[in-house]
C-alpha cells in the first residue's frame, strides 16, 4: 500500500476556542480536521472534568489535523496567535497517510 | 424580622434547597455520584424552555403594557451598571485581585443566574405572591450587557481583553439568551391554547426536575470549592456575601421606581443579586483569557450562588414585601 | 379552501410549529443554541416509545380486522412504489441531478418522517379527529421497504450500490422500528391496562417533549439549509415541494380505497408525502456512499420536512375531509 | 398455587416485563436498538431519586420506630452473610469455577440489584399491597457489605485482591448509594409538603420511564447473553436460578422474624434474591481484576435478573402473603 | 521497560461504517481496537458536527489499531476496500508499545 | 516555530482504574494528562461497547499524557503497578511539542 509522510497535529484546547481555531486553521487552506471531545484532565491549572458541567467555559476538544509536512509551519503559524493566552497544549507527530492527494 | 426568619427557615428545609446541600455534601465527600454532562444541559435546556414559555404564557393572559419594556430597560442599565460598583468593592475588600481578575469577576456579578432566578420564582408561587410575568424577558435581557462592562474596565485598567464580532455573537446570540427569549416569545403568542397544550410537561413535573437540577448544581459547586481553596481569602468571602446584598439594594430601588409589584421587586432584587456561572464563564475564557477562573467561578458558584439560595432570596421576598406593602 | 387556510394558520401559530421555526432562525443567526446528540437521541426513543404503544393501545380498543392487515400491506406497497416516481419527478424537474443521487434521494421520499407523522396525530387529535390508531404500524411498515426500490434504481442505472446482508438487517433491524413495532405490540397486548399503567409518561407530556424535539430538529434543519446552498437549485426546490403533493395524491387514493376514516386518509397521505431523515440516509451511506447527501438530506429535512410540517398537513387534513365526507 | 401462577401471568403481561423482553429480543436479533450512555444513566438517576424520596416520604408519614433500624441492620447482616452461602454453592453446582470468580459472584448475589427491588414494589403497588417504605433504606444498606465479604472469601482462597482506602470510598460514598439514602432523608425531613411538590414529576411518569429504562437493560442483558455463550454452563445457569431462592428463604425467616408486614417480608425476599450489576461489577473491577467478568455479569444481569423479575417476584409475593397471613 | 516497536493505526470513518471496519479487522485476525467517538470536523465533503443529531448517518468515530509491523500490511489490506468510496481519512504512526505478546 | 522532542502516551484502561492512574501520575509529578471518553472496543476479553450501560464497570478511558523524553522512565514505572492485572494497553510515540518549558 502507497503510504505517504505527513504530520499528525493534535491540539487539547478550550473548547470556547473552537471557532477560533477552525476559522484559524481554514484561513490558511487547511479544511481537514477531525474533533475529538474530551472528557477531563489535568494541567498547570489544575484538574478539571466535564462531567455535571453545563457551561462550556470548562470543557476541552482535541482538534487533530493530518497535514502535508510542507504546510505544517503555515498551520502552526495560524494556530499560534489563537493558542497564545488560552489554556491548551500541541504536539506535532511523524505519520503516514494513505491517499495523500487530499491533504 | 420573624417573618424573614420563618421564610428562610422554611426555604431552607424546600427540597430544592436539600438537595442542593446533598449535592455539595456529596461532592465534599468525594462521592462518585455526578450526572452525565449531557443530562445536565438538558436539564437546563428544559428549565429555560419551560420558564421561557411559562413567562410569555403569563404576559398573554394578563396583558403588557409600557411597563414591559421599561423594566427591560432598567434591566439592561442594570447590567451595564453594575460591573462598575462590583468591581469597585471586589478592589476594596479583597486587595490582593488583579485589576484584571476584578473585571473579570465584575462582569459575573452584573450578569445573572437563571436557577437562582427560578429558584426565587418558585418561593413565590409557593407563597402565593404573584410577579409580572414578563420578568423572564428583564433576565433574559440582563445577561449580557454586563461582558461589555467588564471588558471595558479590562481595557481600561490595561489588562487587555479584546472584543470582536464573534465575541459579540455569542454574547447576544447565546444559546440560553435565545432559548429563553424565543420560548417567552411563543408562549406570549400562543397564550392559554399553547400553555394548555404542553402545560403538563413544563408545570407539573417542574419542581422535580429542579430538584435534580439543583443536586447536580450542589455538586458542581462543591467540586469547585474543594479545588479552589487558594483563592478563597476572607476578603473575596467577603464580597461574594456582600456583593449580591449591594446588588439586590440597587434591585430594590429600581422595582420601587418601576412601581413592581412584592413579586416583581423581589425577582428584580434577586436577579441583581445573583451572578452569572454558565454563559459569562464561557465570554470571559474567550476575552479576558488570562483572568483567573478559579475566582470568579468560585465566587460565582461556591460562595453567591448558595447565598442566595438559601439566605438571600428569602430575604428579599421579606424586604420586597413590606417596602412595597404588598 | 377557507378551512384549510384557517387550519393552516391555526398550526401556523401553533406551538410545535413555532419551535420548530425558532429552531431554523436561531441556527441561520448561527446561535450556539444546541441540544447535546444524547438527548435529541433520547427524545426520539421517547416518541417513537410513547407513539407505537399508543398506536397499539388503540388497536386493543377498537379491535383489529382485517383492514390492519390491508393498510401495512398498502404502506409496504406505497413504499416500493414511491421510489419510483420520485425518480421520474426529480430526474425531470432538475435535470443536474445524476441517477445515482436520484435514486439516492427516491428512497427518502418512498420511506417516511415519523415526526411528520407525529405532528400530523397530534394535529388531528387537536382537532377531535380521531385516526386508525394501526397507522402507527403502517408508518413502521412504510419505513424500509423504499430502500430496496432506491438501490435497485441506483444498479440499474449502472451506478452502482450494494446489497448484503448486513444492509439488510440495518434496514429491517432498525432501531426505529422495532422501538415502534415493539412498542405497538406491547400496547396491544396490554391494552386499557398498560396504557392506565404508563399514560401519564407518554400522553399527557407528549406535545411538551415533541415542541423541544421540533426546537432540535429546526437547528439541525437551518444548518443543513446553511451549509447547502450549493445544491439547492430551482429545480431542486420545486421537487421538494411538488413531491410531497404527489405523494399525498397517491396515499389519498389508497386511503379511499381502503375505506379509512377521514384521520385516517390525513395519515396516509403524510406519511406519503413525508420524507425520511433518520433512517434512510444511514442506509444510503452505507450502501451509496458517493451519493451526495447534501442533496438527499436538504430535500428532507431543509425543505419537505418544513412545507409538511406547515403547510402539507394542513392541507392534506382539509382534502381527507372532504373528500371523505368525515 | 393457583395465585401464583395468576400472579406470574400477570406479571408476565406486564409493560414493564414486555419491554425487557423487547429489549432481549432486539439484542439477540442483533437490531442497532440501543440508548446513550447518557439517557440510560439519566433514566438510573432518575429513578434512585423517586424512590429514594417516596420511601423517605412514606416514611415520614407513617413514623418510623426501631423496626427501621432493625430491618436496616438485618439488610447489613444478610449483605455480609449471602455471599457466603452465595460461594459455596457455586462451588458445589459449578465445578469450574474457580475460587477468585466464586468470590466474585457471591458478592454480587450478597448485594442488590436496585432496578428488580423497583420492579418488586410497583407490582405491590399495583396489587394494593403496602410494604414499610424504610425498604428502601434497607436496599441501600444492603448494596455495600457484600463486598467486604467477597474480597475475605477471595483473600483466604488465596486468589488476591486488595482492599485500600480508595476502594472503600467506592463502594460507601457510591454515587447510587448516596443519591437514594441521601433522597431518602430528604422525603423524610420533608415529607408529604415536600412529596406535594415533586409528586408530578416522581409519582405519575414514574412507570413510563421504568419501561423505558427496562427496554434499555433487556438489550444490554441480550448482548451479555449473546456474547458470554463460553461461561454458561448447566452449572451456572443452575446456580443462577437456585441462588435467588435460596437468598429469598434467607430473606423470608429474617423478614418474619422482624415482622414486617406481607409487601414487606415480599421486598426483603426480593432483595436477598437479587444480585447487583451496578455497583459490585465496579468495585470487582477495582479490587479483583482477575475475575471473569462475564462469569458475573452473565449471571446477574442475564440469568438471575430475568428470573427475578419474571417469576421470582411473584413466588416471592405469593409466599409472604401466605406465610405472613397477609 | 521493554518497550516493542509497533504501529498506531487510526481510522476516522463514518459512524454506519462500524461493523464493516470492525468485521474486516476480525477477518485478518485483528481483534484488538479501540472507538473513540468524533464530535465533528471538516474535510473535502464540508463540515459537520454531531450536535442535536439523531441519525447516525452523518456521525463518525475514530477507530485505534495498535498493531505489530509485520501484520500491518494485511490489516491496510483488509481496511482498503471498506474504505474505498467512503468518507475517512487513516493515519499509521511509529510508536511503542509495552507487553507486546498481545499485539 | 520552535519544537521540542517530547513523548506521547497514551493509555486504554478502565474507567473504574482512573483515580489509581492518576494518583500514580501525580506521584511522580506529572500534572498534565487529558483524558478522551472511549465508546467501544475489543481485545482479548471480547468486545464490549458503551451503549446504554449503567454502570462504570464495563468502560474505559484513554489518558493521553505529553511528556519530556527524560521523564518516561519515571511516568512508565509509575503506570506499571496500577496496570499489571489490569485491562489495558499503553503505548508511547515520538511526538514534537509547542511551549515545551511546561511539560
Ligand atoms: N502534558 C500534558 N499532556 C496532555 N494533556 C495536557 C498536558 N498538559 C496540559 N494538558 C491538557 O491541557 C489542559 C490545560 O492545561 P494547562 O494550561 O496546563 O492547565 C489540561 O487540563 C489538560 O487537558
Ligand atoms: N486532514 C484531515 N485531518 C483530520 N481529519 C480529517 C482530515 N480530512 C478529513 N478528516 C475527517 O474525515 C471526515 C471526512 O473527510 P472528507 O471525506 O474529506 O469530507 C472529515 O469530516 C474529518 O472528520
Ligand atoms: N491492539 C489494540 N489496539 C487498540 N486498543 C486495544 C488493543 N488491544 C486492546 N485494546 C483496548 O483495550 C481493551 C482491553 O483489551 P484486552 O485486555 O485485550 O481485552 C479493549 O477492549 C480495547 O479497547
Ligand atoms: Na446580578
Ligand atoms: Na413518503
Ligand atoms: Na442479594
Amino acid at each position: 500500500m502507497q503510504m505517504h509522510d505527513a504530520r499528525r497535529v493534535e491540539v487539547m484546547i478550550e473548547a470556547v476556542m473552537e471557532k477560533q481555531i477552525t476559522r484559524a486553521l481554514e484561513e490558511v487552506g487547511v479544511t481537514g480536521y477531525t474533533i475529538l471531545p474530551v472528557l477531563g484532565g489535568s494541567g498547570a491549572s489544575g484538574r478539571w472534568t466535564r462531567e455535571g458541567q453545563v457551561s462550556r467555559a470548562f470543557s476541552m476538544i482535541a482538534v487533530i489535523c493530518l497535514i502535508s509536512p510542507h504546510r505544517l509551519d503555515a498551520l502552526l503559524e495560524a494556530l499560534f496567535p489563537v493558542l497564545d493566552e488560552h489554556i491548551g497544549v500541541v504536539s506535532v507527530t511523524d505519520t503516514h497517510i494513505l491517499r495523500a492527494e487530499r491533504f | 424580622m420573624d417573618q424573614i426568619l420563618s421564610l428562610a427557615g422554611q426555604n431552607l428545609l424546600s427540597p430544592v434547597i436539600l438537595f442542593f446541600v446533598l449535592g455539595v455534601a456529596a461532592s465534599l465527600a468525594r462521592s462518585d455520584l455526578t450526572f452525565p454532562e449531557a443530562i445536565a444541559k438538558g436539564m437546563s435546556l428544559y428549565l429555560l424552555f419551560a420558564i421561557g414559555f411559562k413567562g410569555g404564557a403569563s404576559v398573554a393572559q394578563h396583558g403588557a403594557d409600557i411597563s414591559l419594556g421599561l423594566a427591560v430597560l432598567a434591566g439592561v442599565v442594570l447590567s451595564f451598571l453594575l460591573p462598575f460598583v462590583a468591581f469597585a468593592l471586589i478592589r476594596v475588600l479583597a486587595r490582593g485581585v488583579s485589576v484584571l481578575d476584578a473585571a473579570a469577576v465584575a462582569g459575573h456579578y452584573g450578569s445573572i443566574s437563571i436557577v437562582t432566578f427560578v429558584a426565587a420564582t418558585s418561593l413565590l408561587t409557593a407563597g402565593g405572591i404573584v410577579h409580572e410575568g414578563y420578568m423572564v424577558a428583564v433576565a433574559a435581557a440582563m445577561e449580557a450587557p454586563a461582558i461589555v462592562s467588564a471588558l471595558w474596565l479590562a481595557m481600561r485598567g490595561g489588562a487587555g481583553g479584546k472584543m470582536d464580532s464573534d465575541l459579540w455573537r455569542e454574547i447576544l446570540l447565546n444559546g440560553s439568551i435565545v432559548l429563553l427569549l424565543g420560548a417567552f416569545a411563543i408562549g406570549w403568542i400562543t397564550g392559554e391554547r399553547g400553555m394548555a397544550e404542553i402545560a403538563p410537561f413544563i408545570v407539573a413535573p417542574f419542581k422535580g426536575v429542579l430538584c435534580l437540577f439543583l443536586l447536580d448544581m450542589g455538586i458542581v459547586a462543591g467540586r469547585e470549592l474543594r479545588a479552589a481553596r487558594r483563592v478563597v481569602t476572607p476578603g473575596v468571602v467577603a464580597f461574594g456575601i456582600l456583593m449580591p446584598l449591594v446588588g439586590a439594594a440597587f434591585g430594590l430601588a429600581v422595582g420601587l421606581v418601576l412601581g413592581l409589584s412584592a413579586g416583581g421587586v423581589a425577582v428584580m432584587m434577586t436577579l441583581s443579586a445573583s451572578a452569572s456561572y454558565i454563559a459569562v464563564p464561557a465570554a470571559m475564557r474567550v476575552a479576558l483569557p488570562r483572568a483567573n477562573p478559579a475566582l470568579y467561578l468560585t465566587l460565582a458558584l461556591g460562595i453567591t450562588f448558595p447565598f442566595n439560595l438559601t439566605l438571600g432570596i428569602p430575604l428579599y421576598m421579606a424586604l420586597a414585601q413590606t417596602l412595597t406593602g404588598g
